[in-house]
Formats: structure tokens, C-alpha cells, sequence
């Protein structure tokens, strides 16, 4: 049965998100107008392909560090009791409220601020470094999730047997090995699909390369066969991963969950916390306290200045990526919970597809989609605004799901059938509020990622509205630092106090639940 | 006619051929017990009744409609009229004993459902634990609920896989009486699988015994008793 | 179209651009729908755009920063000739022979230097200068593949011939010229002092002045080849749906207050004579520009592109 | 000198006093089987004595040394030299049974583990499934390999929360024999939580009856069963 709903939910998606892409394919592969050889060789020269791998390495890097540094973290706040732990969340998450670009201008200055030469960061170590700074808020969430939710007599188990710091490594890493691989793919396929940060620290990659495709050369057919190259990459990826997580078991909440496992000794925590804090300081206050000082020195009128600008388009853009991540929570659970326990591929795929493309290509898909007297409608509303979110972050809100669903075994929804629920009943009572965690989790990353939506958002606004992350970079272009920074400020402020918001009320909720009663 | 149902059943999980061709049937208001070794599918055929799992072939039907046949499962677990008590338990975490035991009664929209559960609940003992979670109760307590959930809904035919695992004698006893009331009070057709064959002859109204991946034998624990097969005497030999 | 609105992309700076919009929303009561463009995207996402759009045009009026992008829509056969009668004022070197587009206010090409780094008698004089070895590793450009200084580089291979403009550009190369993302970022670096010497636009040198940066502008060529001289176009969208707005939002682009206006906030020299310009902003009357052709040195820019591109890389 | 001691050992759980006052020895060698109701506290002395959870007040002792007190663990659980099957068998879902049972002989890298597993396995019966994750295994083969997976380690102290529990009779009989015999061999102190008092009668050498959260009553299977208890009366009558 699920089966005609999983046809119906990737019908409605091919229909309003992969058609455009299609469209705009078959149209630069020559289908229906003569072909052009000529963009094709440029796949074959020696540049590109050192380009790719350039890029693969850029990628791999960001992927690695990023994931390792989310682990960290996650096993930090999931493992350590912390009295503070939601606020040391959000904190932690703060790289991902500015937009890519920012963070790399803000440590370029940080340099020259301190007098030292910015030319260790304009360079691939540098677009490394600021990468993986940006992204590691997605694997720390991806990993405290899924820390959260194993069984604690598993952990038990080991650690009468090891010390807790083995058991770690020979239990606990490989029970969350999905949220592992998964937060190492997504972070791979953003670093690989970034364009502003290596093209503000001049390292040449893909992304670049396309860009440089498009607006200087107008060349849109080099630039989308070019883009080809990403997903290629990108697939790769999802097949490498897939290919390994299918057919092992990873269902690790107990219907008999356990009560207390490893909590760490007030020493630990101290330590613990000093790295949390030390990684903060170094990721985020750095270059905030830098936007503070930039903002304020010509004192307040700059940030008074800024929220003038940028106050109609807050609430604007609120409400977008309120819808945008509300779609995207509904889309990716539909697919996840119907792909089940087994990896459709053809699903990932159509989901990588819309990810991986390059957010200039999205955009122009858009365009010569909807923009036709036909689907006007769409295309001169907000509307087109949704879809775009809704094609460039279906894949992470469904993988962040998908890796939430594995965990849950299957006894607990068949409990819910013979109980008399319906497939629905079942879904709705049980399913859903078990992976409640992973909802909110994934909400939230997709409301922060609409939030700052920039490369397709801009290809496709319409005429006369505007958006936050628009606003700041049009404004920006000719405006004092001070008053840049100041936009930045405020934009960061305001998405952080609404995830703030969100955390609260998660808080709250929960500490109403108890938690399932864990002590 | 027979209630439960299940003709030329054969299942494998991969190359494990786990039944072959088995047959038996159950009539209303029966108590059958399925005996048999770890591993000799019992847990499997209530999930074939269950309908979480179709049979590679032969046919299953539950009060005489087929509901499972052709390899396929044709009607939903939900529309057979079935209670389940998992060997696992499969206790929902995120809801407290209460509402474990309620969730049927407010899928089917009853009324009085805190009246009813808080009556099974106290007939259980476990009145006091059920604003806990089930990673708050103790095994036995998890064990009595995952009872109380499924009797609570009276259902036509129960599957209890281990019901009684994790209690104690005293209690496993009390529980076992109050299962056999209910029984003939509502005349629900139960199969039950046991490891204890003490148990199952005292308790069952059929056996059925399970070796390898075949019925070894189907009949009253009467004729069980005088079988000569050597395996049934070696298997309730103690 | 909807009755009384207009639609303009435009990729001038949005605190320029906005609030003379604003001003013709209130004057005329049209209500005016922009499109912005933004440095990250090296402002050439709302051409893309305008390219993609083409066969359902959503825009009437585009008005660039620089004539190279109304070039690129006259190519692709997005614009349309049109004449605002406000045209008349304007030189008619700065408009586009098959009337595809008008200029009106200008920016210029100019040298920025670190006052604090460099004596305002060091500073170079002509774009030949940057090749000494006292300024190796002390000059940046921007990418030449984007923006102004694209067009730039086309000028200045139109100028000196192409032999001779791949060596200067091989010479910068050699004495380890600094490549910044956009001008801006060649403003800063030069105000922050990682470098001295910055080629950029006047409005970006303006900016910095106003900040308060420690920055000296200079007109080089003024003994050789002159001074790039770059001016706003607007451009009539083929299909545009409200042509009739269209004309008077060109109309009043192009009029003197506005020229006025550009002046006043960016530094723009007005190209219509006899507008009056105010103090701190360069003019036009004391600089001596460079000989352009502007159509053909977009059709350059395309020609030089692919060197370009290679010379950026192996510079990178 | 006892091998393990709680020394007026309290725990509770929010508002629920669990354990109140316990004091309980068990000498080296002696197999102590837990007797007590649902939810009388058996596991959490289990817990206790692993040292996933530390007592509110009390000490705990295992080979003379204090391993918790002052509401603190002070040595860890894998530095305490027990092995636990755990009540839900908690079995690593990631790794076969073959890698679940290898897992604490590699960890103290011995080069022989391979020969060891199989050993372990042949003995238990569940050489067959070796290759497969918990989730394909039957509920009896999920328990032999829990109970294979703490065996093969040998240890000092070995905690057993209802190892059989879901074990048919005939291999109740068979593995509590292996047990008995491993014991005797190395002189492993064995605690033991059991519900079926007759099987904790005819196995233990000490028996520890707890009732609501406090020790009923400590003593040889004859001294409990000559007690005056009525308590106990009522536990041990069938
Ligand atoms: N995390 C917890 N929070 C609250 N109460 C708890 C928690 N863990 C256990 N309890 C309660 O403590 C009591 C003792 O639990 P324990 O698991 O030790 O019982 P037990 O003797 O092992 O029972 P059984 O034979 O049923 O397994 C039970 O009443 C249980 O509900
Ligand atoms: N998903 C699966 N994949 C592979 N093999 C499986 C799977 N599920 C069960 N099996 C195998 O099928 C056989 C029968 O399993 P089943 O759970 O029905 O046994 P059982 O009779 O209930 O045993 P027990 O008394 O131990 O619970 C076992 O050998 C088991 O290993
Ligand atoms: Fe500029
Ligand atoms: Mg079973
Ligand atoms: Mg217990």
C-alpha cells in the first residue's frame, strides 16, 4: 500500500521540483535543438578533471574535519548531563545563522586585524578551515541525535567489559555509523556545492569554475554539463554510502530501553566542557566579537541603520522559511517513512539530483519552468520561493529523518496495527512522536538553511519583494564595513533568537514528557 | 469450522527455510500451544497469523477469511480482529503504562477507556506504575503490561509469544488463571507459545508441536502424551 | 503588465539605486518592482536572469552599472532599441549606435593608493608603471573576468593592441600582482594595507574616502592612453510587458536631478553637459578619457575572454 | 571474607524508595539466587553491583575493595571484574552473534578468540547461528548468546538477571548444569536473579528474598525454607 503513496509523493515532487531541472537538461543536451559538441569537451579537458579533484579533496577534507569535530561536540552535549546543554547547543550552532560568506570575510579581517598576513586563508587549507567551521553544526546535531537514542544497556554491556573510552569506539561509533556516513555525505555534497567561500579566497573548484562559466562566458551549456560533474560526484557518494548501510541492522532504541548508561564523572564534565568551550571561542566568538567591533565602532547608528533596512524583510523571510522548513519536514518524512527500512534508490537519487546542482543551475531551472504564461502564477509569487527551498534542502531534512526511522524497530508500529490503529493511526502515534527529536532537528536545520537561501533565491524573487540574505548582500556591495557588519549582526541575531525560541519550546515540551521517563 | 487457519504454510528467511509446509487448525475458543525448541519457528507463525510477514506459499485464514495467501498478505494486520503479546514486548517508550494500555481503546474510540484500563491494570497489579514509562518498570512490570495492552481489547483470536517470560511463579500462575477466564468468558481462541511443556499440557486445549521446520505433532495433551514418536518423548521428558 | 508599474533589474548598488526609485515612485505615483544584484554573485545574477527569462520577459527596463552587460542583452537579442526623449542631453558616444542603450552618469577606472604606505610622489601615473619591480607583489586587480574591470581589460587590449596587452598583463603576472574577489575587495585590501597600489572604480575609491580610509585616487593615463570611462546604460527589454513606464522611469533616470543625485551619493560624473557637480566628485571636463569604442569593446571582451581565464588560473 | 558485600546500601528513583537499607554478602564460590516479587528491586541491585548506577547512601564492595560509597561509583564497571546478562539481553545489533560473543576476548586481545567462540557456541548450541545479527535470531538463541557472550570471559563475578527466562525447559536443564559446571571449575561467585523459586532452591547455595525494598530474608535454601515468615510462606508455596 505505502508503495502508491511512495509513487504519489515523488510524482508530486518530480512534478514541481525535478521537471525544471530535466527541462533545463534535455534543453542544454541539444534534445529538441541541435546538439553542441562543444560544451561536452569541456568534461574532457586535463583542467576539469584536475578541477574534480581539487574539489573531491576540498570536499573530503571539510567532510572529515566537519564530522569529526560534530562528533565531538555531539558526544558533549548528548553525553554529559550538561545543566545548560540546550543553550550550549544553540551557541554551537550559531556558524550556520550567517550565510558561508560572511564567516570567510570575517576571518580574513580577523587576520589582517591582528596584523597578520590573510595568506594562509586565502588558500585550500583556508577554505577548509572556514568550511568546516561552517559546518559542523550539522553533524553535531545529526550525532547528539542519534548518541541520544541508544538503547543504554548496550552501552552497558561494553562498558563492563572495557574501559568507556574503548566501548565508544567499539559500540557506540559503530551503532551510530548512519548518522556518521550520513553527516559525512551532506557536509561532502554542501562543501563541494559551496561557491562563495572559495570564490572569495580565490581556490578554484567546480563551483568556480561553473560560475565562472555562467557570468563570464554566458555559456550556460558548459556550465550545466560542468554541474553534471558535481552530481556525479555526489552520487558516488550516496551509493557508497547506501551500498554499505544496507542489510545491517542498526535498530538501537529498545522497546525494553535501559535506564542509565554512561554519564560522566564531574571531572570529565569540566574537561569536556572546556573543549566545548574552546572549540566555541575559536569557531564562532572570534568572528562574531570581530562583526561587534566592526558594527559598533562608529557606535550604535550602523545597527539602528541596519534594522531599518532589514526589518520588513525579517518577517518576510520568516514566514517563507517557516513554510519552506515546514514543507521540507513533510516531504522528507513522507519519503524517508516510505522508503522504510530499504534504500530506494531511485529516491535518493531524485533527491541528490535537485541538491547537488549548483544554486545558479536551480535557478535558471526554475526560471525557464515556471516562468511561462502558463505558470505565471507561480513564478511571479512566493511561491517559487518555496519551491526553491524545497529543491535545494529536500536531501538533508530527509536524511536527517531517514537516519531516525532505521533506529526504531518494527515491533513497535506492528504493536500500533493489532492494536486496532490504523497505517495512519500507527504513523501518527507511534512513528511520529518517536522521531519527534529527529522532526524538530530537522526543522530547524532547514529553517536555518531557508533562512539564509541565497545563490537560487536571488535567480528567482520576485520583482519587488525581498529577502533577508538578499537584502544584506545588495546593500552590501557598496556600504561601510561597519554598517555590513551591523546587517550581519542583526540577521544573526534574529535567526538565532528564533531558533532560540524553538529550542525553548522544545524544551519546555519535553521536560513535560520526561523524556520517555529516562533518569 | 476453524477459527485460525494456516494450510501448506511454508516460510524462508533467505536460504533458511524456517516452515515447510505446515498445516493446522485451531478452533474457536481453543487454547492451542505451540511447543518447540529455540529456533523452530513459533515466533514466526504468529507473525504469519499476525500478518507481518506473508507466507512464500500456502494460505492463512482467520475465522474463515483468507488473510494471507499467494505470498501475499490480503488483509491488513489491523482488520483481523487479533491481540499480540510480542516475545520483545515492544512496549511504546515514549508513552507511559497508561497510555500503553489505552491505545486501542482510544483508536476504537470507546468512552470509558480510563475506566477499563485502570480496571485491567488492577487486575494485573500494576495500578501503581501507570503513569511510568516503560524504561521506569522493571521486567516483570513491562511484562504485565504488554498483557494488559493486548487483553484490554478483548480481541477475537490473541497471539502470546512468552507471555508469562519474566514473571515469577507465584504471579505467572495468577496470570495465567485470569488469561483462561477471560477465555471462556468471551470465548477467544488463544495461541500460546511456551517453553515450559508443563505449562502448555496443563494449560492447552490443543499442542502443537514444532521440530525443525515441520508440525511433529498436532493433538490433545492426551494424545500427545501416548504419541511414540521418540522426539515428543524426548522433548516433555524432563 | 499591471496598469502603473514598472519593473527594472538593475545591478547598481542598491543604496544608490533604491532611493531614486523611491523618488519616481512618489513623483509619478508608478509603483517601481526591483530586482537587485549582489557582489557575491559578482552581479551578473540578474543578467542571467534577463537571459533566462527571455522567452517570458518579466522585466521592462534594465539598468546596468556598465555597458558590457547591455552589450551581452543586445547580442543574446534581449533589449530592443529605444530612444527616451531625455537622451538628447547625453553625448552621443555614449549611446549605443543601433540604440540598444543609453548612457547617462559615469564612474572611471582609477588607481587607489595606501596614503600611509606609499608617498603621493611614488604613486604611479600610467597602468605601465604597475609592472615595476618596486611595486612587485604590492598591486592587486580584480578578477578581470567580472565587472568593470573586465571591460577594462578590453579596452585596454583595444587601445594598445593585443601583443601588447598580453605583455603587460604577463608582466603584472610576473611581478606578482595580487587578484581580489570584486573591486571592493581591492578597496579594502589597499585601506587595510595589505596592499599599496589597487586598480577599482570611483565610486568604491569614493566609498573609502567616506569611511575614512587612509586612500589616494589617481587618474592614470592621463599622459598616455587616458582613463576608462565607464557609464550607466538602460536598456528596453524586448516584450517588456510595460513599455509606456518603461519610457518614463528611462526618462527620469537619465534626467539631470538624477544625474545630480548619483553624483551626490556615488561619486558619478554626470554625462549630460552643463549639470553642475558637486564638490569632491571627480568631472569629467578634467579628465582625459580614453578613446572607446563601446560595442567593440564588448565584442573584445568576448574575444579575450578564454586568455583571461587562463591568465586568472595559472595566476591563482 | 565476602566477595561481594552491600553495606546498608538505599537507592531510589525519583520519589520512589527502590532499596532501603540493604545489607547482603555473598561469599566467594556461592552461588546467591534473588527472590522477590515485580518491581521488588532485583535488577537495581544488579545495577548497583555493575556499577552503572551508584547507591544514594551505603557501600559497595566486590574482593574486599569498595567500589561504591558515598553515593558515588569509585571504581568502574569493567575494572570490577564481573561479567552481566542483562534482564533484555542487550545484545550489540550491530555485530553478529559471532562478534558479540568475541567481543570481550579481543578486547583483552587473545590470540586464540576464534577457537574460544566456537567452543563457546558448540557448547551453548548456537554454532549454526553464529553468522547472523541479533535481529534474525529467535528469542531462546538471542538468550544462549547472551549468556555465551559473559561465559566466554571467565569472570570473577558473574550478575544473571533470569538468563533462561526464555529457554525451553529441556534447555533450562541443560545450560543451568553448564552454568553450575563452570562455576565449580573456576570458583566464579554467581548472583543470580531468578522467578521460579523452585529452580532458585534446587540451584542456590544462599538465598536472598527481598520484599517491597528491603532484604525479607538471607540463608541457606534449609534455613528458608524452615522460616516462620509468612511472607515467605506465602513466596515459596506453589
Ligand atoms: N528509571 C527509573 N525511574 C523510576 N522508577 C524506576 C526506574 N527504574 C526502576 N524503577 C522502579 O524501581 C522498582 C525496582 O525495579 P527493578 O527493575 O529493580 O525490579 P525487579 O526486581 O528487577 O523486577 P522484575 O522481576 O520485574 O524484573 C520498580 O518498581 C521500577 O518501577
Ligand atoms: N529476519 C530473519 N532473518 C534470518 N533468519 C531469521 C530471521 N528471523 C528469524 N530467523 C530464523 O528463523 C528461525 C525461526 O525463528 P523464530 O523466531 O520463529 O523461532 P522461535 O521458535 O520463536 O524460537 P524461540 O523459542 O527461541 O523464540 C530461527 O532459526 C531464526 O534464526
Ligand atoms: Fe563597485
Ligand atoms: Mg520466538
Ligand atoms: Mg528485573
Amino acid at each position: 500500500m505505502s508503495r502508491i503513496y511512495l509513487w504519489a509523493l515523488s510524482f508530486l515532487f518530480v512534478a514541481i521540483a525535478l521537471l525544471p531541472i530535466l527541462y533545463l537538461v534535455s534543453h542544454s543536451l541539444g534534445i529538441g535543438s541541435e546538439i553542441e559538441l562543444g560544451a561536452y569537451t569541456a568534461l574532457l579537458r586535463g583542467r576539469t578533471v584536475r578541477l574534480l579533484l581539487h574539489t573531491v579533496g576540498i570536499g573530503a577534507a571539510v567532510a572529515i574535519s566537519a564530522t569529526f569535530l560534530g562528533l565531538v561536540l555531539g558526544f558533549i552535549i548528548s553525553k554529559n548531563n550538561l545543566r545548560h546543554g540546550q543553550l550550549l547547543t544553540i551557541l554551537l550552532l550559531v556558524p550556520l545563522f550567517l550565510p558561508p560568506y560572511i564567516f570567510a570575510v570575517a576571518w580574513v579581517d580577523f587576520f589582517v586585524v591582528l596584523g597578520m598576513s590573510p595568506s594562509v586563508i586565502y588558500s585550500p587549507a583556508g577554505a577548509i578551515f572556514v568550511l568546516t567551521i561552517i559546518y559542523t553544526p550539522i553533524a553535531m546535531l545529526l550525532l547528539s541525535n542519534s548518541l541520544q537514542n541508544i538503547n543504554a544497556s548496550l552501552e552497558e554491556a561494553a562498558m563492563i567489559m572495557v574501559p568507556y573510552r574503548e566501548a565508544f569506539f567499539r559500540i557506540i561509533l559503530p551503532l551510530v555509523k548512519p548518522a556518521l556516513l550520513s553527516s559525512g555525505l551532506l557536509i561532502f555534497i554542501l562543501a563541494i556545492s559551496e561557491f562563495s567561500v572559495p570564490a572569495f579566497l580565490s581556490v578554484q573548484v567546480m563551483t568556480t569554475e561553473i560560475f565562472t562559466q555562467f557570468s563570464a562566458f554566458y555559456d550556460f551549456d558548459s556550465a550545466i554539463i560542468l554541474s553534471g560533474s558535481l552530481i556525479f560526484l555526489c552520487t558516488i557518494g550516496l551509493l557508497a554510502e547506501s551500498s554499505y548501510l544496507t542489510d545491517k541492522p542498526f535498530l538501537t532504541i529498545g522497546s525494553r530501553n535501559g535506564r542509565s548508561g554512561y554519564t560522566a564523572s564531574d571531572k570529565d564534565k569540566k574537561k569536556w566542557l572546556a573543549v566545548a568551550g574552546g572549540y566555541l571561542f575559536c569557531s564562532t566568538l572570534v568572528p562574531i566579537a570581530l562583526l561587534a567591533v566592526q558594527a559598533l565602532s562608529p557606535g550604535l547608528q550602523h545597527l539602528a541603520q541596519a534594522f531599518d533596512y532589514l526589518k520588513a524583510e525579517m518577517w518576510q523571510t520568516f514566514l517563507y522559511a517557516c513554510w519552506g522548513a515546514l514543507l521540507l519536514v513533510l516531504f522528507g518524512f513522507g519519503f524517508s517513512y516510505l522508503k522504510g527500512r530499504k534504500t530506494a534508490r531511485a529516491v535518493d537519487f531524485m533527491l541528490i539530483l535537485s541538491f547537488a546542482l549548483p544554486s545558479v543551475v536551480t535557478g535558471i531551472a526554475l526560471i525557464r519552468y515556471y516562468n511561462t504564461p502558463a505558470l505565471n502564477f507561480i513564478y511571479t509569487s512566493p511561491l517559487i520561493i518555496i519551491i526553491a527551498y524545497l529543491m535545494r534542502y529536500l536531501f538533508v531534512a530527509e536524511k536527517i529523518l531517514h537516519n531516525r526511522l532505521m533506529q526504531i524497530p518494527a515491533s513497535l508500529e506492528q504493536a500500533a496495527l493489532v492494536s486496532g490503529a490504523t497505517k495512519w493511526g500507527a504513523l501518527w502515534q507511534i512513528t511520529v512522536p518517536l522521531v519527534a527529536d529527529a522532526l524538530f532537528g530537522a526543522f530547524v536545520i532547514s529553517f536555518i538553511f531557508c533562512m539564509g537561501e541565497l545563490g537560487t533565491a536571488i535567480m528567482v524573487y520576485p520583482p519587488g519583494t525581498s529577502l533577508l540574505p538578499i537584502k544584506i548582500f545588495t546593500i552590501m556591495a557598496n556600504a561601510p564595513q561597519s554598517l555590513t557588519s551591523a546587517m550581519c549582526l542583526v540577521a544573526l541575531l534574529f535567526t538565532g533568537s528564533v531558533t532560540g525560541g524553538l529550542f525553548a519550546l522544545w524544551y519546555i515540551k519535553r521536560r513535560v514528557t520526561a523524556r520517555y521517563g529516562r533518569s | 469450522m476453524a477459527e485460525v487457519e494456516l494450510r501448506n504454510v511454508s516460510k524462508s528467511y533467505g536460504k533458511k527455510q524456517v516452515l515447510q509446509d505446515i498445516t493446522v487448525e485451531v478452533k474457536k475458543g481453543d487454547l492451542a500451544c505451540l511447543l518447540g525448541s529455540s529456533g523452530s519457528g513459533k515466533t514466526t507463525i504468529l507473525k504469519l497469523l499476525a500478518g507481518f510477514e506473508a507466507p512464500d506459499s500456502g494460505e492463512i485464514s482467520i475465522g474463515g477469511e483468507v488473510v494471507s495467501g499467494n505470498g501475499k498478505v490480503t488483509v491488513a494486520p489491523h482488520k483481523r480482529g487479533i491481540g499480540y503479546i510480542f516475545q520483545d514486548l515492544a512496549l511504546w517508550p515514549h508513552m507511559t503504562a497508561f497510555e500503553n494500555i489505552a491505545f486501542g481503546l482510544k483508536a476504537r474510540k470507546e468512552p470509558d477507556y480510563r475506566i477499563k484500563v485502570q480496571e485491567t491494570a488492577e487486575w494485573l497489579g500494576v495500578k501503581d506504575s501507570l503513569d511510568k514509562y516503560p524504561s521506569q518498570l522493571s521486567g516483570g512490570q513491562q511484562q504485565l503490561v504488554a498483557i494488559g495492552r493486548s487483553l484490554v481489547l478483548q480481541p477475537r483470536v490473541l497471539l502470546m509469544d512468552e507471555p508469562l517470560a519474566n514473571l515469577d511463579v507465584k504471579l505467572k500462575k495468577v496470570v495465567r488463571e485470569k488469561i483462561i477466564e477471560l477465555k471462556e468468558a468471551l470465548g477467544i481462541t488463544i495461541i500460546y507459545v511456551s517453553h515450559d511443556h508443563r505449562e502448555a499440557f496443563s494449560l492447552a486445549s490443543q499442542l502443537i508441536i514444532l521440530n525443525g521446520a515441520s508440525v511433529e505433532a498436532i493433538g490433545t495433551p492426551e494424545e500427545i502424551r501416548q504419541s511414540d514418536s521418540a522426539f515428543i518423548k524426548y522433548f516433555i521428558e524432563l | 503588465g499591471n496598469e502603473g508599474e514598472v519593473v527594472v533589474y538593475t545591478s547598481v548598488d542598491q543604496v544608490f539605486a533604491e532611493p531614486i526609485l523611491h523618488d519616481f515612485e512618489r513623483e509619478t505615483g508608478i509603483k517601481v518592482k526591483a530586482v537587485f544584484d549582489t557582489e557575491e554573485t559578482k552581479s551578473t545574477g540578474v543578467l542571467n536572469r534577463l537571459i533566462a527569462e527571455a522567452n517570458n520577459p518579466q522585466c521592462d527596463l534594465f539598468w546596468s552599472g556598465d555597458p558590457v552587460r547591455a552589450n551581452v542583452l543586445k547580442q543574446k537579442g534581449i533589449s530592443q532599441p529605444f530612444s527616451p526623449e531625455a537622451a538628447q542631453t547625453i553625448p552621443g558616444h555614449f549611446i549605443d549606435e543601433e540604440k540598444h542603450w543609453t548612457g547617462f552618469s559615469s564612474r572611471a577606472r582609477v588607481l587607489i593608493y595606501n596614503k600611509d604606505l606609499l608617498p603621493a610622489n611614488q604613486v604611479p601615473t600610467s597602468i605601465f608603471d604597475l609592472t615595476k619591480e618596486e611595486y612587485r607583489g604590492k598591486v592587486t586587480v580584480a578578477n578581470p573576468l567580472f565587472g568593470t574591470t573586465s571591460f577594462h581589460m578590453a579596452a585596454i587590449f583595444a587601445a594598445l593592441g593585443d601583443e601588447q596587452a598580453k605583455k603587460w598583463l604577463d608582466d603584472l603576472k610576473a611581478n606578482n600582482v595580487v587578484i581580489a574577489t570584486s573591486n571592493g575587495d581591492v578597496k579594502k585590501r589597499v585601506a587595510n594595507g595589505e596592499v599599496w597600489l589597487g586598480l577599482t572604480d570611483t565610486d568604491d575609491a569614493n566609498e573609502a574616502m567616506k569611511e575614512g580610509a587612509p586612500i589616494g585616487v589617481v587618474f592614470l593615463g592621463q599622459q598616455d592612453i587616458g582613463t576608462l570611462i565607464i557609464p550607466n546604460t538602460l536598456s528596453l527589454i524586448k516584450g517588456s510587458p510595460n513599455p509606456e513606464e518603461a519610457q518614463r522611469l528611462a526618462n527620469y533616470l537619465m534626467s539631470e536631478e538624477t544625474q545630480l543625485k548619483l553624483a551626490h551619493s556615488s561619486a558619478q560624473m554626470p554625462l549630460s553637459k552643463g549639470v553642475e557637480v558637486p564638490e569632491g566628485v571627480f568631472s569629467l571636463d578634467k579628465v582625459k578619457p580614453m578613446r572607446v569604442d563601446y560595442d567593440k569593446s564588448s565584442k573584445k571582451l568576448e574575444e579575450i575572454q578564454p586568455y583571461l581565464k587562463e591568465w586568472v588560473e595559472t595566476n591563482m
